[in-house]
Formats: C-alpha cells, structure tokens, sequence
C-alpha cells in the first residue's frame, strides 16, 4: 500500500560538492519499503508544483547510527527542486508518497552482487548491501565512478560494506582516470557469468554502456532508471521507456510502477 | 450546522458533488484505491479513450514548468475495448459516475469509439476531447475549427445515446464561437479548459524537453485563463459547463462555480497529492458551510459585476 | 576568458545586447534610475503611448496568480508630446536604444501617435501595440483578426520612416497567420507575447479582483506558452523576433533565442526586481562565458530538432 | 534613494490571532525612512511572484529594546504571503525594497495628532509617536478599532505612549462595543479643529467613514492607504486611487510614490 506522509526533517547533511543525505523518520513506510524503491517527495510552501523522485538510501538499520525507524536520502543539488530540498533544517516539513516501484531483485546467496554506480547513483546502494547480506549473498563488489572524487559520496561506507570498491574518476581525482566501465570490463573478462549478477544505477549513458556490455554477453543485469515523472504511482504515463513489447514492436513502459528497476534485456532504447 | 447540499446536475446527469477529476489525470480510477474513497467523488473522467489502444509518444513526456507542467503524453491508452472488459466492471462497483472521454485519430474513429461504448451500464456519459494538442491526429484540427468541431459532434452525437460532453481547447481566438458550435450540433454540456499549447527547451542540450517538441499546459498557471474562458462561454451558452484548469482547493472551485460552472474537474492537482479530489470535496463542504451557503447551486453563474463607471 | 559579444540587431537596429524592457512594465526608464544603469540594457520600451494622454480604468488594476499577474491598467500614458516633451530629452542622455510603444483606439488614432513621433531623435523604433486586450479601444480588435492587422499596420508603415516592429497578441487560434499577416503589412520585426486574457474572482465578494472584469496575464507563468509562439513563428517568416513572456533570468533569455527571438524583452520580472533587467544582462554574459559560447548570435534560433521516430 | 536589500530576520514574535511582528536590520534603509512610508518585501524561495507592501512600524528608536539599526513591521496573515511570512524564523532571508512612498505630515509643534487606526491598521503609528515627540507635537490622542480584542495588537505600547487611549471593538470584548468612529465623534464634537489634525490607517470602510466626518467639516485629515502593488515605486500604475483632478475630473493617483498618505479632501472616491 502507497502512503502519503507528511513528515519533518531530522537531519540534512551536506556531503560536499551538492551531495546531500536526508534522513527523516516514517514507520509505516519503513516498514514496507524495499531497497531499489523510491518516494515522491514534495516540498509544500516552495512554490514547486511536482514532487521529485528519491531512491530510498537507508531503510532501518542500514545506517548504524541512524535512529530506528528512520530513512535516508542521498541526493544531488541539481535544479530549483534539489537546491529548495538542500536548504532545509531540521523540523522542516516535507510530503513523502511511497513506497513506489518494484526495487531491487536480490541476487540469490551463492551470486556475487556487482553494483555499478554513477555518481549520484549510488544512492540506492546502501540499503541494498544490507538486503544482500540479508540474504546471504557473497559481499557486493562495487564498482563507483564519477566526474571528480566529490561526485563519490558515501564513498568510506561502500568501502567499509563491500568486498571490493573500485573506482573511477573522469578528472582522476580519486581511482583509476577514466569511465567506470574500464575497471568493470577488466574485472567481468574470463569470470563465469553465473556467479554474479550486475546491478546498475546511474546517468543514462552510463546505463547505456553497461546494457552494452550485459545483454550481448547475456549477462544477468538489472538496471535502476531514471525518467521526469509527474505522479510516480502510474497515473500520468509520463515516465515511460521504451521496451520490447511481446508482439515484437515497442512498447513504453512506466518507470514508475514497472521499474524503476528493469532488466536490461527488456530496454529498447 | 447544516450540512450544505452539494448536488448538481450536467447534460442530464446528477452528480453527488461537482467535483470530478480530469480526464488522463486519474488513470482508469481504480489506481487512486490506496488514496481516496472513489465513492466520495461526483465522478470521474477515463483517461481518453480510443476505439483501438495506442501507445503515446517517446519519452521525455513531461516537465515540470512555473506553477505548472507540460505533457505530451500522446494519449496512450487501453483502447475502449479493455476498458469495458476490464476496469468497467471494477468501477461499477462505486457509487460515483463514470465519464468516458473519447478521441479518434479521424471523425470515423470518433464514430466508433462512441458506438462502442453504445449505453454500456456504469457509463454516465461520453466527454469528447476535441482539443488534445499532442499528436496529429488527436483532435487538434476538431478543436479549433469551427466547422470540423461542429461536424464531429453531430456525427458522434447520431452515434451514441448518451449524455454528451463536449471538451474545448482554449487555444482559440474566440471560446464563445467554438461553445455556441458545440451547442447548435448537439452538445448537451461543455467542459474547458484542455491544455494550452507551450514548449519548454533544454538549453544546454538546445533542445525541445520533450520528444513532441510541443505538449499541453496545465496546474495552476493556466488558471486565471481558464476561469476567463468558463465566463465567457457562460454568457454565450445556457447549456451546462464543467470548469477545468488549475484547481487545487476549494476556493479554486468556487472561482469556476461562480464563472458558471455547475461542476469541476481536478487535474493536474491528483499528481500532487493523490487524494486531491476527494480532499477538495470535503474542503467545499466545511467552506459552504462557514458561510452558511445552503446549497452549492448558489454559487453557479454567480458572479456580480462591478457597475460600469 | 575571451567576452562574449552580445550584440544582436532587429528591424534594422543595432542593440549592445539582446535585453530589452518590456513596455509598461519599465515606465519611461527614467524611473529605474535608482536601481541600474540604463546604459547597461541594449533597450528599453516605452509604457504604451496614444496621441492624447489617457487615465486607465479604475482600480482595482494588478492581482497576483500563480507564478504571474493579472493587470488591467487600460494603457494609462502620459500620451506623445509629453513623451517628447518631458521623458525623451532625458532619454538620450543614456546609451541604450528607446522604443516608442504606440497604440491608438482607431486607426487614426494610431497613425497620429506614429506621425507626431515622426523622426524624433533619439526614437531607434516604433512597437505597435495592436494586442492589448484590456480596453475595448486597446487595439483588440487589431490583434486578433488578420484583416484589421494587416490595415493598421499598413497605414502605420506609410506614417513613419522609423523600423516598425510589430507586438502580436497571444490570444488568437493561429500566431502563424498573424505573423505572416505583420511581414506581408510592412512589419520589420515582430516582438511576442503580449499578455493573455485571464481573470481572478474574490470569492468571498462574488465580483472580480479587477473593476475591468478581465485582465492580462504575464510573468513566468506565460513562458511555455510564449517559447512556443515564438518557436511557431520563427519557423512561419524570415524577419526577426523578440521574444516576450514571463523571463527572469538568462537561461529564460536564452530558451527564447534558441526558439528564434533575436532578443528579448523583460517584463513583470522588473517589478519583482527592480535591477532584474541589467542582472540579467550580466548573467547572460557569464551564461555564455562559461560554455564559451562567443556570440549570442550563435544562440538564435538554434533550437534542435530530435530526429522523428 | 530607494534601495533593494536582502535582509535577515532578527525576529519574528506572535501577537496573537495572526499578527506578527517582524523584526530585521537594514542600516542605510533605517536611515532614510519616514513613519508612514513603506517597504516592499520579497519572500525568495517561496514561490510567490511579486513583493508584498507593509508600512514601516518600528524605527531605530521606537522600541526601547529593540537594537540600533533594527526596523519593524507589524502585520496580519491574510493570505499567502503573509502566511508564508508567518512561517519565517530568525534568519531567514528577505529582500526588501524601500523607502517608499511619501510618508506623514508630523503635524505642528501646537497640534495634537489624533490617530485612528482600524486593526492591523495601528501598524505605522509607533514610529510615528515617536516623530511627533520629536517635533514637539503634544502626546497623540488615539482611538483604536478593531473587530475583537485580539486585533488590537501592540495596545500595551499605545497605551505607554499616547496621550489618550479609546479603543472599540465590534464584539465588545475591549473598550466600548462599536466602531471606532463612535468614542471619535465624541471626543470632535465642539473641539477647535486647529487644535488638532486627524491621522487615519485601517480598512476602506474605515477611512471613508473617516473622510466623510473630516472632509465636510474642513477638519484636517491624513488617510494612508492600501491598494493591490505590483512594483511599489509607480512604474506599474496599478496601485491608483481615484482623486480630484485639476481640470475637475478624476484623476487615478498612484499611492505608491504619491502616497500611501494622501489629505482626505483628494480623494474621489
Ligand atoms: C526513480 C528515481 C529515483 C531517483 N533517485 C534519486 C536519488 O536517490 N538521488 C538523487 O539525487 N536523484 C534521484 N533521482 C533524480 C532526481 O529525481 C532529480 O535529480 C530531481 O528530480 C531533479 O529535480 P530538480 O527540481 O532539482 O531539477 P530540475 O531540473 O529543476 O527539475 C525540473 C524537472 O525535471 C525533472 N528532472 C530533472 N532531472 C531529472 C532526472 N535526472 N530524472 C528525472 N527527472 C528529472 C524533475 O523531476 C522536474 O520535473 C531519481 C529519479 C528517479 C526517476
Ligand atoms: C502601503 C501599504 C502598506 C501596508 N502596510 C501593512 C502593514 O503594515 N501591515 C499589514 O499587515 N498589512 C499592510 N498592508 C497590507 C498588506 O500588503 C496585505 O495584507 C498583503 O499584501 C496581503 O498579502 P497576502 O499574500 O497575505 O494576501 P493575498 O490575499 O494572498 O494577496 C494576494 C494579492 O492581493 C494583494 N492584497 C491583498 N490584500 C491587500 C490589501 N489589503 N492591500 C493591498 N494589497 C492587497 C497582495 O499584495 C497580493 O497581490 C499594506 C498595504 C499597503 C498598500
Ligand atoms: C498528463 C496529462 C494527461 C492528460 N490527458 C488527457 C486526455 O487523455 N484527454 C483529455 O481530454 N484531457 C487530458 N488532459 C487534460 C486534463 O484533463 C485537463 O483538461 C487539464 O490538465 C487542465 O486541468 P488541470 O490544470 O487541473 O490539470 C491531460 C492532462 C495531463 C496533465
Ligand atoms: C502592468 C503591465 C502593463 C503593461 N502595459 C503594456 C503596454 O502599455 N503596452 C504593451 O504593448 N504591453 C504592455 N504590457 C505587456 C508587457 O509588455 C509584456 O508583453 C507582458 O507583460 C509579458 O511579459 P512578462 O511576462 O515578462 O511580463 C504590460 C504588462 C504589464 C504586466
Ligand atoms: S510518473 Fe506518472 S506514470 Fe510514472
Ligand atoms: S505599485 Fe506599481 S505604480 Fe504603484
């Protein structure tokens, strides 16, 4: 079941370079809501009319010293939405709808998760190695690229839960100079596809490249996408992507109910 | 306190509120469960409805613009068919009424779509969207000429025996002439306003957002238009009029009731908040009955004008 | 850092850069003295002068809508020959291009403004205001059926010797033919929108907030709507545009001159701000300094396509 | 000189039943203001458009424990802006725009101010008690409406300071029940009227009532209006009020450079 909440800020940490992690508390969506899922959060009062999509970052428990039933938000200032959101104290209100979308399919306990993330990506992350181990999956390897090293929030936490980071830089201020698919091709090369499953979350050429990479080579993928969503609960059909529909042609599907977690074999981009 | 009488009635159809929701804006009704009780609603617009399914257009389909959004959504939708076989049967289970809004890509799809929905039990009317602004064929050309708008209607009033709600564009020099068309070929209501025809360009990427390259205004910005439109076809039309564009609360409301509106619909406000609608209607009542207004049917068409000076 | 050169050219006028003031919303420039400085803009519009000075309608005049406002100030001028008299001598102490809005309530009306404003100097143009839709002398008529455009525009060109740039009405089905209409009349440019016709009721009074009943909308409420004509009539004629409606910063600037304006005129956002019009100026330079983009020029009309699918 | 400023609040105390009083500092503006003149005030980030107009209450000096160079407003939520006002907490930031307007006449040294104000009205007078000391005028006497007596704000300080207090509510529940224009008739009736000079501030039917016992009998009369302001400093000539012209027609006066003061006897009204 779909909750509209309002609820008030309990902390809005600047992780530097716009990077920001949101933590409010909301028991019952806590308590329903999967890694990969996300919220439509409003900001009454800012004169913004939409809501805007977040991943859930942290579900209980995924931060250590986050109180019980609180969730967080990594999220990036990136226009007059995120840069409303990043001025608010603690006690502001916001609205919050969900949880919204499919989430996050966990790999079973002998397949290695190997998270690719773009930037601002790796906000679904978090909950999502705790949902891993859960479950009882090998540590995630973690692949985290980005334009320049403060694009890598959260970095030291993937660093402290994942079995390898590898990361990637476009200025090589942090990791290996380049895209992040260098180091992920070199560490795909030889290995038996059987034994992970790629999970990627990040800007759409990056998902791109990583679709790529896994369909030809059919490789298990899931992909976390992003699309400009008025409703986010399926109503508006703004959201769509196109995919390959049964009958062959192309179909759009919503992002907002459908995904935004798809396999990347279903994407007819 | 009494509770205030919220009954009105449009091209022959009782409504239990004036507040129903806006075509493509609340999906088939059934999506909005989790948020409102759909029994509490006058009635509810279908998403458009065609006689065959479509898929709409590529993505991007949206963007958010100053008090307002964009869509160019392409009306994508299940196709008449489905609706009956599937969600039809699913909303007859409320005590609200259903309005179907129909398109056609040409005057004959219109036709078919009309003779399909035939007097389908659960359907209290057809609304007619003459005016999306999204796709070649979606109607442009019926909503704004004149003669093609009165050619569709007669065709699709000939089709159906059900109460028939003619939707206008507002993107026209003169809404009167387009009311006073839809009236003589049949209409027995009129609802406006559908979106305003706007653009919005990403400019780093010197491009239109949308794939479309054009979509439809709505949400509050276009309201103060629309309210305008509302008046105007008041004074050139008696048949009813449902008041559409911008509404996010009661004093929305009563701004088109006054216009002369007998009923609303809400849009764009049921992304916002899901439950709007419903929200909305209890808001009315409590501002009814604040002013001790006894019935809702006070309001419509009153508006006083300040003499002239 | 190279500056990027601004400079851009309408009607045969040579701007420093594409920034102008929208007419009634800048008074006479003078009055902004206090808080930039009038050299900075490449120009600026008169408030709308007639031949004879004029009072307006009664107040009230101005409301606020979401994210725009309506205003109904029925032209009040200080009409031509105080213009010329009292505002223009002053004027030309500045370095930056005056346009004389112009509109009269008949033809003749408008050729004696155009005439009595002959060569003066320190006039780089004339704008005809054919579209402002709050009196019933306002030109309404002019800017909403081809006909009556094209005539006034016609006798207006034989009047004046001075560039003749055309203000169009957004409230009409077809901006396309209106345009094609201005250039075939003898317009040098074309400069849009002019406000839309809206109206806001006080519900708890039944009567509207304004004493005209309707008024016009502007701010950034507009935009999407005013990016698209302009768009749609950048594609119709050759002659250059200015493109009008709900700016308030550089990327707004630049949405229009991608769409096809060769500049631009701010409005509303100079009542907000009083200073928003050489601000924006500044920011447009950076704008472009930062993507090292070296002439604005590069900008206008610039929009791209996707490829259809 | 008119300047625009960004301004933070300082405070921002609730009076009860929605009036507020706002508290910011702004040297150069506080410098340079009158009593009765006023600012237009910019909430950014809140979505609304234009500036709204409220009359400076407080100037450097007027409260005794207010700081130096701290101004004053006291208003009413009415709608969304005030609202929006209402919601600010120290710090918060607002442009502000002023001086404007014309401001007061401060009345001769041998002259008596006689204030009236209607609710939120009273908002320009204590700055204006404070100029008319300084000039010498003898304490104002001060007749003070309101609906209730929760819309008396600030009466503890009018009662400090004016020579005569009389307030009427409608509901009766402070002073005598009534207009105010009652306890005011009273205290005119055989008065000298060059003894004193009336000063009003209130709603529309106030101020007429006020216009029509001052005007018939010559008594000198002060009115501050309101109207709907776009820009506040006469460029959008859409704060007119209609006044008696040269020529004996109406004119259309613009209250925000040519008042919001203006004699009673100028208004067509
Ligand atoms: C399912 C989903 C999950 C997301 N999770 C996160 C997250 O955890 N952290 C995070 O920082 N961002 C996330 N995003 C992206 C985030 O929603 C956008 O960055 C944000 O909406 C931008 O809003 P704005 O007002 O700041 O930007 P503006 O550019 O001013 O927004 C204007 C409009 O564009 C839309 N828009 C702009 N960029 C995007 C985008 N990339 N995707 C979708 N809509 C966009 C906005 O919703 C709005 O309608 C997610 C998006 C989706 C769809
Ligand atoms: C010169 C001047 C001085 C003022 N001083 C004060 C003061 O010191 N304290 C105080 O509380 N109020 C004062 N007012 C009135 C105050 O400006 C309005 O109450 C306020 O603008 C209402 O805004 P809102 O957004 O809350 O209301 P809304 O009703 O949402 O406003 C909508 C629109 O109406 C306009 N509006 C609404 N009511 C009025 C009104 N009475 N006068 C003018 N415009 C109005 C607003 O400016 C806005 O454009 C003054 C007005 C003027 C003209
Ligand atoms: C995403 C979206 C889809 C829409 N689809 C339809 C449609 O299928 N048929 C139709 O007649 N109107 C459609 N409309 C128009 C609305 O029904 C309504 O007329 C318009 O949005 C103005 O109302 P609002 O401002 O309250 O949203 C759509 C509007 C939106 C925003
Ligand atoms: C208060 C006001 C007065 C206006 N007066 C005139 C006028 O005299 N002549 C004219 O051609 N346009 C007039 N306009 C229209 C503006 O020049 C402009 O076209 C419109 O406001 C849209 O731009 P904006 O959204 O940036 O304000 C006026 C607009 C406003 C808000
Ligand atoms: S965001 Fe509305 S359908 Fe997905
Ligand atoms: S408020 Fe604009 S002229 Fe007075």
């Amino acid at each position: 079941m779909i909750l509209d909440k309002t609820v008030n800020v309990v902390a809005n940490e600047a992780l530097g370079n716009g990077n920001f992690l949101l933590t409010f508390a909301e028991e019952t969506i806590a308590g329903e809501m999967l890694p990969g899922q996300f919220f439509m959060v409003g900001m009454p009062g800012s004169g913004i009319l939409l809501r805007r999509p977040f991943s859930v970052c942290g579900l209980p428990g995924t931060f250590d010293d986050s109180p019980g039933d609180s969730l967080q938000v990594l999220y990036k200032v990136m226009g007059q939405g995120t840069q409303v959101l990043s001025g608010l104290g603690t006690g502001a209100a916001l609205t919050v709808l969900g949880p919204l979308g499919n989430g996050f399919t966990v790999p079973g306990p002998e397949v290695t998760p190997v998270f690719v993330a773009g930037g601002i990506g790796s906000a679904p992350y978090p909950a999502l190695t705790r949902a891993c181990a859960a479950a009882g999956c090998p540590d995630p390897v973690m692949f985290y690229g980005a334009r320049s090293a403060a694009d890598l929030p959260l970095l030291d936490w993937f660093d402290d839960h994942c079995g390898e980071l590898h990361t990637a830089t476009e200025d090589g201020s942090a990791g290996e100079q380049g895209l992040v698919t260098g180091p992920l091709l070199r560490w795909l090369e030889g290995r038996d596809p059987t034994t992970y499953e790629l999970i990627a979350c990040g800007p759409d050429p990056m998902l791109h490249a990583i679709r790529n990479i896994a369909v030809p080579a059919g490789l298990r993928c899931q992909l976390s996408l992003e699309a400009h969503m008025a409703c986010g609960f399926g109503v508006c059909i703004g959201c769509v992507v196109p995919t390959h529909g049964e009958d062959g042609a192309v179909d759009y599907t919503r992002i907002c109910v459908d995904g935004p977690v798809l396999p990347a074999e279903k994407l007819a981009w | 306190m009494v509770t205030p009488d919220l009954t009105t009635s449009v091209a022959g159809i009782d409504f239990k509120n004036p507040i129903l929701t806006a075509s493509g804006t609340f999906g088939y009704g059934l999506e909005f469960t989790d948020f409102l009780d759909l029994n509490r609603l006058g009635g509810l617009v279908t998403k458009g409805l065609s006689a065959k399914p479509r898929k709409g257009n590529p993505p991007a389909r949206v963007v958010e613009t100053p008090a307002g959004m964009l869509n160019a959504i392409g009306l994508q939708n299940i196709g008449v068919p489905v609706f009956l076989e599937e969600k039809l049967p699913k909303l007859r289970a409320y005590d609200t009424k259903v309005i179907a809004n129909v398109f056609g890509a040409t005057e004959v799809a219109y036709v078919e779509a009309c003779e399909m929905l035939g007097e389908a039990e659960g359907v209290a009317g057809i609304e007619l969207n003459v005016s999306c602004p999204n796709t070649e064929e979606g109607g442009m050309i019926f909503g704004t000429d004149p003669a093609a708008l009165g050619h569709v209607i007669r065709i699709c009033r000939e089709a159906t025996k059900l109460p028939l709600i003619v939707k206008l564009s507002p993107n026209v020099t003169d809404i009167q002439l387009m009311a006073r068309c839809a009236r003589d070929a049949g209409a027995d209501a009129i609802s406006l306003v559908n979106t305003f025809v706007g653009m919005a360009i990403d400019v780093e990427r010197r491009r239109p957002v949308l794939a479309n390259v054009c979509g439809g205004l709505s949400g509050p910005a276009i309201r103060p238009l629309a309210v305008w439109m509302t008046w105007q076809v008041h004074q050139a039309v008696e048949i009813p009029i449902i008041g559409i564009g911008g509404i996010m609360n009661a004093r929305d409301v009563v701004e088109f009731l006054l216009a002369g509106a007998s009923a609303v619909q809400v849009g764009t406000a049921s992304f916002v908040t899901p439950s709007a609608s419903a929200n909305i209607v209890t808001e009315l009542e409590d501002w009814l009955s604040e002013r001790k207004i006894t019935s809702v049917r006070e309001l419509i068409g009153g508006l006083e004008l300040p003499p002239r000076g």
